[in-house]
């Protein structure tokens, strides 16, 4: 019987114990006697078997097994060889490890309720994103509060950040772009104006140069019509339609 | 019991939220009594027990929040489903178990009641957040107590760590210390 | 109509995805047909005017979303909406104080200036009204040059983009073609 028992055993794979109490609760288990009247002689005796043919393999927490070997033997020890004073109610000494069998026993339980609900929760549901604000129209005051001067300020940085010679061609181009956008705007408002009316600075001769090529780029592109009573007279300028 | 308001605004506050809050903020976020605030999670509770509706009222500890279905994690699953990091081995399960049931908990007493160090486990429980140190025991050392966090229950989708498995009467009976 | 279970899973749909979805996920998500997605969204849109119902649908260019209902965004603005003190975003203001300083300009002058491509930026301008396209270069591909609009200048109480106050005389100086 014993050496069906520890062939038995070895078909166990060692890590399949947790600890000595898991080995523990096996042994008892498998011997089907009582938790509460445990032979300890004869557990200690299958632990121990066990223990040694274990031993050649690498067991993690061996020294824990060992310890508890320790226990067994010296429990079993006051069993067999009862003090000189042992009297009918001394505790008996098989008591504290039983409960702790027992509360372990009730852990091992707790733990596949824990594996069963692990099972279940394999996988959780989440949202894509974490935290919805508010969509961006609700910023509305944000767009009041900024100025012209912000948008000067803003401009300026980034011609800061430029070389000298890709700002000096971007003013030029924004001299002649800005009398474009003017050209545009009167057309909207007024419809028909005067050459004069797109010049800002009359001493600035770059105004006026930009003002005119202005035109001359609003003509190419069918923009605008050119009209001139008189040799030298102010430029009336009108919608191509 | 109307609340019509009260409901509405309260479901574009949790709408908003995501993870589940507690009575205390919605009250400040909302302007509405706590008492109240109260009321209208029970009302929305009710409402979205709705055959038509696809969310419902997620707790978690003291936390409430929105969350689909569970009804619908089914058909859910395959796009929105996350799944959990590799699952636990017995012997951190053990360990998951022991400090959940008993927390708080400290080390030794982990120890005591493995029969096995589990410091290692302890380590990895940490690092994966579904345990953490929640005060210290007043005994000689001070030792550090465990506890789970609120990402265990996520996991485990409990509601509170009253909503562990409990063991059913005859077992309780069966593991009584003194039997 | 009826479409309970379908509005239920649309409406767990809604609220995992948090933005704004196309029509065409929707139904791949669900395993419904886009018909009857379309006329689940318009079954939920009614139960939403509900005043009991704190979110609505909202529809965009790109999809179908939830959001809480615009009554509530003023009660829900000092927790949710951007934060107070929050600035207009830096690339906003950048692209438009280019355009307003640079227009007609197109979008790769902008990209260039900017050293970033700018087509987030131009699309949210035109939608505030800000911008608009103006016309196209003459060059190759015939890029679409935008100029600013009417409402920009009512927005910064400019008359004409002629009072758009000038970079400084020291900075002109810079810029002096005769140098």
């Amino acid at each position: 019987m014993p050496e069906q028992q520890q062939e038995q055993a070895q078909h166990f794979r060692v890590n399949e114990f947790e600890g000595p109490l898991d080995l523990l609760l096996f042994l008892i288990k498998r011997s089907e006697v009582d938790i509460h009247d445990i032979p300890i002689a004869e557990i200690t005796r299958q632990y121990l078997e066990y223990l040694e043919w274990a031993a050649s393999i690498d067991l993690d927490n061996i020294t824990d097994f060992y310890l508890m070997a320790s226990t067994l033997l010296y429990i079993k020890s006051r069993v067999l060889l009862p003090g000189e004073d042992a009297a009918e109610d001394e505790e008996d000494p098989r008591q504290e490890l039983i409960q702790k069998l027992i509360e372990y026993q009730r852990y091992k339980k707790l733990t596949s309720l824990m594996d069963e609900q692990q099972q279940e929760s394999e996988w959780v549901i989440e949202r894509k994103k974490k935290q919805p604000v508010l969509p961006f129209e609700d910023d509305d005051d944000l767009w009041v509060r900024i100025d012209v001067w912000d948008l000067l300020k803003s401009f300026s940085s980034i011609m800061e950040g430029l070389s000298d010679e890709r700002v000096f061609d971007l003013y030029e181009e924004v001299s002649v772009n800005e009398k474009l956008s003017l050209i545009d705007e009167f057309l909207e408002t007024k419809g028909e104006f005067l050459f004069t009316d797109l010049i800002q600075r009359r001493e600035s001769v770059m105004d006026v140069v930009c003002a005119f090529l202005a035109i001359l780029e609003a003509v190419k592109s069918r923009r605008i019509r050119l009209y001139q009573n008189r040799m030298f007279g102010d430029i009336r300028i009108g919608s191509w339609n | 019991m109307e609340l019509t308001q009260e409901k509405a605004l309260i479901e574009a506050i949790l709408y908003l939220e995501s993870e589940p809050v507690d009575e205390r903020r919605l009250a400040g976020v909302s302007g509405l009594s706590r008492e109240v605030v109260r009321r209208v999670i029970e009302a929305l509770e009710e409402d979205y027990r709705s055959e038509a509706r696809g969310i419902e009222i997620t707790r978690l500890e003291d936390g409430v929040g929105l969350g689909p279905k569970r009804a619908l994690w089914e058909k859910l699953k395959d796009h929105y489903g996350k799944r959990r990091d590799a699952k636990l081995s017995k012997a951190a399960l053990e360990t998951l178990s022991i400090i959940a049931y008993a927390q708080p908990i400290t080390r030794p007493e982990v120890e005591n009641l493995r029969g096995v160090a589990p410091d290692n486990m302890i380590r990895l429980l940490l690092s994966r957040g579904l345990i953490k140190e929640i005060g210290r025991k007043d005994a000689p050392g001070r030792p550090v107590q465990y506890g789970t966090t609120r990402e265990f229950l996520k996991q485990f989708h409990l509601e509170s760590i009253a909503d562990l498995p409990k063991l059913d009467e005859v077992e309780e009976e069966r593991f009584k210390l003194d039997g």
